[in-house]
């Protein structure tokens, strides 16, 4: 058990952990900012995984963008001291067993399946190969779903200004 | 001779049927008498003409089919054919059956007269004659089948002529379920015979089956069913038609209640005509019956002496004297019946047969004049009841003088035509079985008796009380007591003819047969029986209450003809209403539509039990979801490898 | 075993996966429900790199997948966000017991 | 001839029907073309005779083939046989009997032509189609009309006669439906009757499959116990309405198990054969018993139905000549005689507004002529020769009787039974209705027949007295067919 | 680059007119009356221009790829939304926000083109996201109305769920095979158990989008509350597209794993058909009503799926087809309606016959067409997509489905008996219909009635198939 280890082993408590906390205080404002510190345990192990790249975007949009996003959302809809309403126990043990069923059964199944590994080398995964590939349009390039998305993203926009500015017809 | 003539026998009334029943109303409302009389006199000359053609020409009568149209095709050798049959059976009853037609025409033309419906009894009428003649002169038994239906439903238009009375509506319908019942028999009974012979034809299945060592003949024998051969229980079932056409006992209830038709029409059916089809039914397959199954001929003769009796006693105990005589005609139909019981085939042993035939036509001449008779007593009284009659002999001396004629025929008093009939059919009894015997002498006594009782209730015993109507101060005119005075005269000398001569089971002619001291036995027993009504019923008296007294039980149960109605409407109203009718229509409605309705309420209501599974509830359609995909992944995984 | 690895995390992220589905199963509030799904999405992510950096490292498949599940996941929940926020203004509540009228 | 004029007709009658302005309009188009289709019903007939005598060998004629799809390989293929030739003429009596005596429907005239001629449509090509999903198609399109003839001008209940009607021959179709692409797969892909006939399916298969073609369509046929919809479907439709389901709609089945069921599975027949005897003797007596109860005289007819019916259905499983023959027979005698007997009900109906027995009595005086064809129907029904009903009858129990063994003749006995049955409820009926004395005062003005409805009834008579008078032509029509059918059911050549 | 203009010409069309709109709405705007028909027309020319110049090839490595097949599939869809632009043109001339209406349906319609052209997973999974949120914007296009909002509330919730699932599926398909290319999938699938984890999971995401029983339960509640324009294109477009993936998705990719996506949309099609049938029964709003329908639509679509060759892809295509006609026809009528007197219970629909015979007929072709009943083209959809799945001799299956069409016959027939047969006091008064409707509304019966019976349309797509 090297440092590396230990960081990755800390990462990970910090992830599951902070996602639980997430999940279950009843504090909304906690709620988000246990969901901002595992998105960042998150990251972490993206850094430790040596992609730091998907890490910075990690961080950049989810704890930047995401995150701030629903916190700004919960100032709008909630007092922020609030605690929330318990839910009923019933149901609270359904979700729990639904959950632990359907982790039961994909770790049953990770455990018991003999992953292949390619033979090929390895790609270096800089941020010029990352760039080049996501606007290349041949040999695997990614410029086709960079466009999808960049139309996904226009749609979402003008999706989110008719929906949340529609304040000026209210009292009509 | 040309094959129109034989054609146009029967089509004459039917072309009377169709041009009174389709115009009469409208154009020729008072015509339409004189024209479906006249139709018919020209078919009776045809008749009369065919007929002595047929008998002058030779001395040994062959049975000819000069018509024949094949109507429907089965197989190869089934099929129905519409034909004439010439025989001297079928030639003595188109002649008979076109006279008493022709003599109901004319009567009615003065007893219908003034009629709402006038074209359309005569167009029943006509259609009637039609379906009678083309079931005598059927070459085919399916084709017998045929016209059988269809004088069943001019019977019971007829009967039902007053279809504004209850009581008749009721009558037809029962005349016409009854024979419906008993004609299932005939008809299964054809399906029996036409499988086991292979035809239907009359002188194929005759020939095929008479004939000794014939493949069909020992084939028919030879399959049994029940421990009687096929062939038994065809001419078995045969049997139950005729007997339910003939009103033979315990198939008779309909004909009592027959008499709701007008008069005419009941001498015209149900005395002289329709109601001997089924004995005409039995002659026609004599032979079969007669040498392939003697075992039926056997029940033909008893079925037909019970009957003779029973309906002798019951007719001594009405009052309604169209009733008395429709037991009468059931009762000397019985007669007819069990002579061809007890007859054989061929030579001396044929009497019965000849007979039976002989008895038939003298019955149908006496009979008709009794009822054309009553009929004018009801046209004159405006009621059936005896009790409302009684010294009409100088009001109506034409009648009854008639009346008295046919009265002295019925009873068997010589030299009247019942005598010579009834004497051959006694004597064909003595020499085939003697029970029957003597079943038929108490019987003709009790005729006698029963008919002078009714002779002497309508012309003498009490005064007539008029008054109590108006109207016909008079016996008809001459058109009703034409008719009436021909029929005397057939019923006073046809048992002159040499019917032996004529009418024989293998075609050698019968000697006439005469004992006279045969003879002495039944004509006593006759007068006894007229003395004996005469000492009642000449003079108003008690003495007729005094012995229905001293004969209490018998007599009420002869009076209630035995019960045998209310048993009928026991077994229909309470049987097969109530435990077969009901329970069907119930079952009906509520298991097999109720199966039909659970299917659709249970779908309803699952789909209403069901509705929470959308609950509206985002999170427990997550939760669905999550299942669903689970439980798929552990279906194909671990279950369904 | 104890030597970090490609199954310790697929741990974490099915681990993740079903944190995060549990969150939506359970919380009431539509705020939380869509960080449940932020859990998710990032297991997801988590899921792909793993892979990628651990059995299939010729490829940059994986890698991209995440960048791109990473860009869906900004503007589905900003899409979510707005909806959540009209919802809001018509119900005056995020609870999602709330917003149970069109039902059976 | 030109076959395709037999559904061209009716299809041209009902567009008519659509672009027409008013009522009157409306009821001469479709008299008009109705008319066209019994003319051309005729001209087939004689068309068919003529190419017969002059010894026409093929099995069908005038055929017609258009390939409609690949795959499925569907074809329009179209084509005539003696007995399709019968049910076309008996369709088109009872289609112009029934636009006759609709004469005087008020609402929504137009959509009602519409829907009657389309049910005729129905009707026309199905007896025409050689090909199984086609032939499927037409049978399809009569349901729908008959749900809205029943739902919007009929009476009683008639939302629930109308969906009870609708769901179950669904449910029959559906089993059609399955069944006939049992045929069609497991004869290596063909729709094509005649194609089909000379397929050997595996014995195993064919029952499999029969039972699912046979019981479908017995549901259209009202073969006991699948019959239900035909009491309160009757009872609720409007006269027309009642005159086509029974006249021509239950034939559809009937013709199917024939033509389909048995014709192409005789393996799967024989086997069955047994089964389907006793439920159709049973279907005879139980449908009469069941009459005998009824008071409504649209529930009489419609009981009754189930009993006739019974006739063909024993008649096709009796499996002899003689006896197919007969059920043909029986099945366009009952469609003539049902049809009429419908529309002189519904006539008495619009006069007396009531259709219960015991209310009415002495029609005769006051309608001579409704009452009389009342009557004559009702001798039809009881089977009284001279009527069709009994030709159809005998040939049936012929037939049937034709079958040694016990169980055959115990079967038909029990079937000739409902002869007497059927003579009490229908002398019930008459004696209630057209006779006995006048029970309601209004009554006594009620005026008779009028030129539509005579000529209706006539037409049908003339229908019924053809056959009953003088069958022979019919049965010279069927046999030659029957026999080929007898030769491919049991393999005799 | 001509290659990647033709091959990306539908794709290019509906960005090029996103983009007008957009410019039309940044710029001074239109007015709702002149734009909407500009619009229309320029969904015309979609239409029309996708029947033309189409090519076979791919692009982008494989990524993107077309056939004559897909292209026809794309012309259906713009087809689909060209309708429902006349068809809605009512409320869609009412609404504020037309231009952004009409932006958010062509992304997601250019999502779909893209997902049926897609060859691999990442590609799939974008263009199903661009199909779905714009879809869930769509939804709360009715603003001021509470379940408006409601249903794309719970319609952008659950499908992030369910894409979350599907995300981990293909996480775990790209983890066992390390290819996300459709090409190379198949070729790397052993059916381990933890293949078919992923696949099931993979397959939810579809399932969820056709509304599968047990995934279907957002569906009603999000048709019921969307606008109608909405509900059309979720219920016709969407589901249509995602059908024809659904094929690609299980004949290519997952060929291997026939045996077990056969038995599994046996199951799910029979749990489809029965639960939409029962819940359909005893719906009272037009809209939830066709919802269930719909479902129970899709059963039979499975059905058609099941077949697993040639015929089943051209019998499903045909079926969405015929769908597209019937469905649009029905929420049509109940736009119509919807609009002008704001009813939208079946009870309501009592007596319509009286006053809007034209509405009355073209509602009961649609239903009918929906219960497959001749001679509409519903009847030939659905006996083909029956005889492609009675190919593999499951019997049993097929009765369960033909009796399935009972049911569902009966509570068509209830809204025709509401139509015709029901008496009310107050029926709808008489609609003014305007032309664009009316238009659009014969188009659909026409097509209803002649699809089936011009045997040439069928013979084409099977053309296309081989």
């Amino acid at each position: 058990m090297n440092g590396s280890d230990i960081i990755f082993y800390l990462l990970a408590a910090m992830t599951l952990v902070c996602g639980l906390l997430a999940v279950t205080t009843r504090h909304i404002f906690r709620a988000a900012v246990f969901l901002l510190f595992s998105l960042i345990g998150v990251a972490g192990i993206y850094f430790w995984l040596q992609y730091e790249f998907i890490a910075a975007v990690q961080i950049v949009v989810y704890a930047g963008g995401i995150a701030v996003l629903i916190i700004f959302s919960i100032f709008l809809t909630q007092q922020a001291g609030d605690k929330l309403p318990k839910q009923r126990i019933d149901r609270k043990i359904f979700g729990a067993l639904a959950a632990f069923c359907g982790f039961a059964l994909v770790m049953i199944q990770v455990y018991g399946h003999t992953f292949f590994e390619t033979e090929e080398g390895e790609v270096t995964v800089s941020v010029f190969n990352i760039g080049k590939k996501m606007l290349s349009i041949t040999d695997g390039g990614y410029a086709l779903p960079f466009e999808i998305i960049s139309m996904l993203l226009l749609a979402a926009m003008i999706g989110c200004i008719v929906i949340a500015l529609r304040t000026k017809k209210e009292n009509s | 001779m040309p094959a129109i003539i034989y054609i146009l026998i029967p089509f004459l009334p039917l072309a009377g049927f169709v041009l009174l029943g389709l115009f009469g109303k409208k154009y020729f409302k008072s015509a339409s008498g004189w024209i479906g009389t006249l139709l018919m006199l020209v078919s009776f000359i045809l008749a009369v003409y065919v007929a002595y053609d047929y008998f002058s020409a030779t001395s040994i009568f062959p049975r000819n089919v000069p018509v024949k149209y094949t109507w429907l095709v089965f197989s190869e050798n089934i099929s129905i054919d519409m034909g004439v049959l010439q025989d001297p059976i079928s030639m003595m009853m188109i002649v008979v059956v076109t006279f008493i037609s022709l003599m109901v025409h004319i009567y009615s033309l003065g007893y219908m007269k003034g009629e709402e419906r006038y074209p359309t009894y005569y167009s029943f009428l006509s259609l009637f004659t039609f379906s009678m003649l083309g079931l005598v002169l059927a070459s085919n038994l399916f084709q017998t089948y045929i016209f059988w239906e269809l004088v069943g439903v001019s019977s019971f238009l007829l009967i039902g002529y007053y279809y504004d009375k209850p009581s008749a509506v009721a009558a037809a319908k029962k005349a016409f379920i009854v024979t419906r019942f008993a004609d299932l028999g005939f008809l299964i009974g054809i399906l029996v015979i036409a499988n086991t012979s292979d035809t239907l034809d009359y002188n194929t299945l005759i020939a095929t089956l008479t004939s000794t060592g014939s493949e069909q003949a020992s084939s028919a024998a030879a399959s049994t069913f029940l421990g009687a051969s096929a062939l038994t229980w065809g001419t078995a079932l045969i049997f139950i038609g005729g007997a339910g056409k003939s009103a033979m006992f315990p198939l008779h209830i309909w004909l009592p209640d027959a008499m709701e038709g007008p008069t005419p029409v009941s001498a015209l059916i149900h005395a002289a005509t329709m109601v001997v089809a089924g004995v005409y039914l039995v002659a026609r397959l004599f032979p079969i019956f007669s040498i392939n199954t003697p075992a039926v001929l056997d029940i033909v003769g008893w079925v037909g002496a019970i009957s003779a009796v029973f309906a002798a006693i019951i007719a001594c105990t009405q009052t309604d004297i169209k009733r008395i005589l429709a037991y009468s005609t059931m009762s000397q139909i019985g007669y007819m019946m069990f002579a061809l019981g007890v007859a054989g085939y061929g030579g001396e042993s044929g009497l019965g047969y000849t007979a039976s035939m002989f008895h038939l036509f003298t019955h149908a001449m006496f009979k008709a004049l009794l009822f054309l008779g009553a009929g004018v007593v009801i046209h004159y009284v405006h009621s059936n009841d005896m009790k409302d009659m009684g010294g009409l002999r100088k009001k109506m001396p034409v009648t009854h003088i008639t009346f008295l004629i046919a009265c002295l025929a019925i009873a068997g008093i010589p030299p009247f035509a019942g005598f010579f009939s009834k004497e051959e059919i006694l004597l064909a009894a003595y020499n085939g079985n003697t029970i029957i015997y003597w079943i038929a002498l108490i019987t003709s006594g009790l005729t006698a008796f029963y008919m002078f009782r009714l002779y002497f209730s309508i012309f003498w015993n009490k005064p007539y009380q008029a008054d109590h109507h108006s109207g016909h101060k008079s016996e008809g005119g001459w058109i009703m007591l034409f008719p009436l005075l021909v029929l005397a005269l057939g019923a006073a000398g046809s048992g002159f003819i040499p019917f032996g001569k004529y009418i024989n089971t293998d075609g050698i002619p019968l000697e006439s047969h005469f004992h006279l001291q045969f003879s002495i036995l039944p004509v006593a027993l006759g007068l006894a029986g007229i003395f004996m009504a005469m000492w009642l019923y000449k003079k108003q008296n008690n003495r007729p209450e005094k012995l229905a007294a001293s004969l209490n039980g018998f007599y009420k149960a002869a009076y209630h003809k035995f019960y045998i109605d209310e048993i009928y409407l026991f077994v229909t109203k309470k049987i097969i209403f109530n435990l077969i009718g009901r329970p069907a229509a119930w079952f009906d409605k509520n298991v097999v539509d109720g199966l039909v309705n659970l299917a659709g309420n249970t779908t309803t209501a699952v789909s209403e039990s069901i509705k929470k599974l959308q609950s509206g509830r985002i999170q427990q359609y997550a939760i669905y979801f999550l299942f669903g995909a689970i439980g798929l992944a552990i279906l194909f995984i671990y279950i369904w490898k | 075993m104890m030597q970090p690895g490609l199954y310790h995390i697929l741990f974490i992220s099915t681990a993740l996966f079903f944190i995060g589905v549990y969150g939506f199963l359970t919380r009431k509030n539509l705020v939380t429900m869509l960080m449940s799904i932020e859990l998710v999405l990032n297991s997801v992510n988590l899921n792909f790199i793993a892979f990628n950096k651990y059995l299939w490292p010729h490829k940059m498949d994986g890698l991209f997948f995440t960048l791109f599940i990473i860009a869906i996941a900004a503007a589905e929940a900003a899409v979510a966000i707005a909806i959540i926020i009209n919802l809001y203004r018509s119900h005056n509540s995020i609870n999602v017991e709330n917003a149970e009228e069109l039902k059976y | 001839m030109n076959l395709l004029l037999i559904i061209l007709a009716p299809l041209l009658t009902a567009l008519a029907v659509l672009v027409c302005r008013n009522k009157e309009q409306v009821k001469w188009t479709a008299l008009a073309g109705s008319l066209a289709q019994l003319i051309l019903a005729f001209l087939l007939y004689f068309a068919f005779r003529h190419e017969k005598e002059s010894g026409e060998p093929a099995q069908m004629l005038f055929q017609q083939d258009y390939a409609l799809f690949k795959n499925p390989n569907i074809h329009f293929h179209i084509g005539v046989d003696g007995i399709s030739v019968a049910m076309i003429l008996l369709t088109a009596f009872v289609v112009i009997a029934g636009v006759l005596v609709s004469w005087n429907i008020e609402k929504m005239t137009k959509e009602f032509y519409f829907l009657l001629i389309l049910l005729a449509l129905g009707a026309y090509g199905f007896f025409i189609s050689l090909d199984l999903f086609v032939l499927f198609f037409f049978l399809e399109i009569s349901v729908i009309p008959k749900y809205l003839l029943i739902g919007v001008w009929g009476s009683g209940k008639k939302e629930y006669s109308a969906n009870k009607l609708a769901l179950m021959l669904m449910g029959g179709s559906a089993l059609i439906l399955v069944g006939i692409l049992g045929l069609y797969f497991s004869s290596g892909g063909s729709f094509n009757i005649l194609q089909l006939a000379n397929t050997n399916i595996p014995g195993s298969t064919q029952n499999y499959i029969f039972p699912l073609l046979f019981a479908g369509f017995g549901v259209f046929t009202a073969l006991f116990p699948l019959h239900t919809w035909v009491p309160d479907g009757h009872s609720s439709a409007p006269t027309a309405g009642s005159m086509f389901l029974a006249g021509i709609s239950m034939k559809l089945g009937g013709y199917g198990c024939l033509r389909v069921a048995a014709y192409l599975l005789p393996e799967g027949m024989k086997e069955y054969a047994n089964i389907i005897i006793v439920l159709s003797a049973i279907a005879i007596l139980y449908g009469a018993f069941a009459t005998m109860m009824q008071k409504d005289l649209k529930y009489i007819n419609a009981y009754s139905s189930i009993s006739h019916v019974g006739f063909s259905i024993l008649g096709i499983a009796m499996l002899t000549q003689t006896a197919v023959t007969g059920a043909v027979m029986q099945m366009i005698s009952h469609g003539l005689m049902t049809a009429l007997f419908f529309a002189v009900i519904g006539m008495i109906y619009d006069r007396t507004h009531t259709r219960m027995v015991a209310e009415m009595g002495g029609l005769m005086r006051m309608l001579p002529f409704i009452s009389t064809v009342f009557f004559i129907v009702g001798l039809c029904s009881l089977g009284l020769p001279g009527l069709s009903g009994f030709v159809a009858e005998m040939t049936v129990f012929m037939g049937s009787w034709e079958n040694t063994g016990a169980f055959y003749k115990i079967a038909t006995i029990a079937a000739a039974m409902s002869i007497v049955v059927t003579a009490v409820y229908i002398l019930r009926a008459i004696g209630q209705t057209v006779m006995g004395p006048v029970k309601k005062e209004s009554f006594l003005s009620l005026p008779d027949a009028k030129w539509n409805e005579k000529l209706a009834a006539i037409i049908l008579l003339a229908g019924i007295l053809a056959i009953g008078v003088a069958p022979g032509w019919l049965n010279d029509l069927l046999r030659p067919e029957t026999e080929q059918f007898m030769h491919k059911i049991l393999g005799v050549k | 680059m001509s290659d990647f203009i033709i091959l990306m010409k539908s794709e290019l069309v509906v960005t090029t007119i996103i983009f007008l709109l957009l410019f039309v709405k940044i710029g001074k705007g239109m007015r709702n009356e002149k734009l909407l028909p500009l619009i229309q027309v320029l969904l015309l020319i979609n239409v029309l221009f996708s029947f033309v110049f189409n090519k076979e090839g791919s692009l982008f490595d494989g990524m993107f790829s077309t056939t004559s097949l897909i292209a026809f599939q794309k012309s259906i869809l713009s087809l689909a939304v060209y309708l429902i632009s006349l068809l809605c043109s009512v409320w869609l001339k009412r609404s504020e926000h037309l231009p952004e209406f009409f932006m958010l349906m062509l992304s997601a319609l250019l999502g779909m083109f893209f997902m049926i052209s897609s060859g691999n997973l990442l590609i799939f999974y974008l263009s199903l996201e661009l199909s779905t949120i714009p879809v869930a914007a769509m939804a709360n296009f009715d603003l001021q109305k509470r379940a408006s909002s409601e249903g794309a509330m719970k319609m952008i919730l659950s499908s992030a769920f369910s894409s979350g699932i599907l995300l981990f599926g293909i996480s775990l398909i790209y983890g066992t095979t390390g290819t996300i290319l459709f090409s190379e999938i198949p070729g790397q699938l052993d059916g381990s158990p933890i293949q078919i984890l992923a696949f099931v999971f993979l397959f939810t995401a579809f399932a969820f989008k056709l509304s599968v029983v047990p995934f279907h339960l957002w569906t009603a509640d999000v048709y019921e509350g969307a606008p109608i324009a909405t509900t059309s294109f979720l219920s016709v477009v969407s589901k249509g597209a995602v059908a024809f993936i659904f094929i690609t998705a299980l004949y290519k990719v997952f060929q291997p794993l026939e045996e077990t996506w056969y038995l599994m949309l046996v199951i799910l099609s029979i749990a489809t058909m029965v639960i939409g049938n029962l819940f359909a029964l005893r719906q009272k709003n037009i809209k939830r009503f066709l919802a269930f329908s719909s479902i129970a639509q899709v059963g039979f679509i499975l059905v058609g799926i099941s077949a697993g060759n040639e015929i089943g892809i051209s019998s499903v295509v045909f079926f969405i087809l015929v769908y597209v006609f019937s469905n649009l026809a029905a929420f049509g009528v109940a736009d119509v309606i919807s609009a002008a007197s704001g009813k939208e219970s079946i009870d309501d629909y009592k007596g319509l016959y009286k006053t809007n015979p034209f509405l009355s007929w073209i509602m009961t072709l649609a239903l009918f067409s929906l219960a497959g009943i001749p001679p509409t083209a519903g009847f030939f959809g659905k006996l083909f997509l029956i005889s492609a799945g009675a190919a593999k001799a499951n019997y049993i299956y097929i009765i369960i489905v033909a009796l399935n069409m009972i049911v569902s016959l009966y509570y068509y027939l209830i809204v025709v008996r509401a139509i015709f047969i029901d008496k009310n006091e107050q029926p709808i008064d008489k609609i003014a219909i305007s032309k664009t409707v009316k238009l659009a509304l014969i188009i659909c019966g026409a097509g209803i009635i002649l699809l089936g019976l011009l045997s040439w349309i069928y013979e084409h797509i099977q053309s296309l198939t081989v």
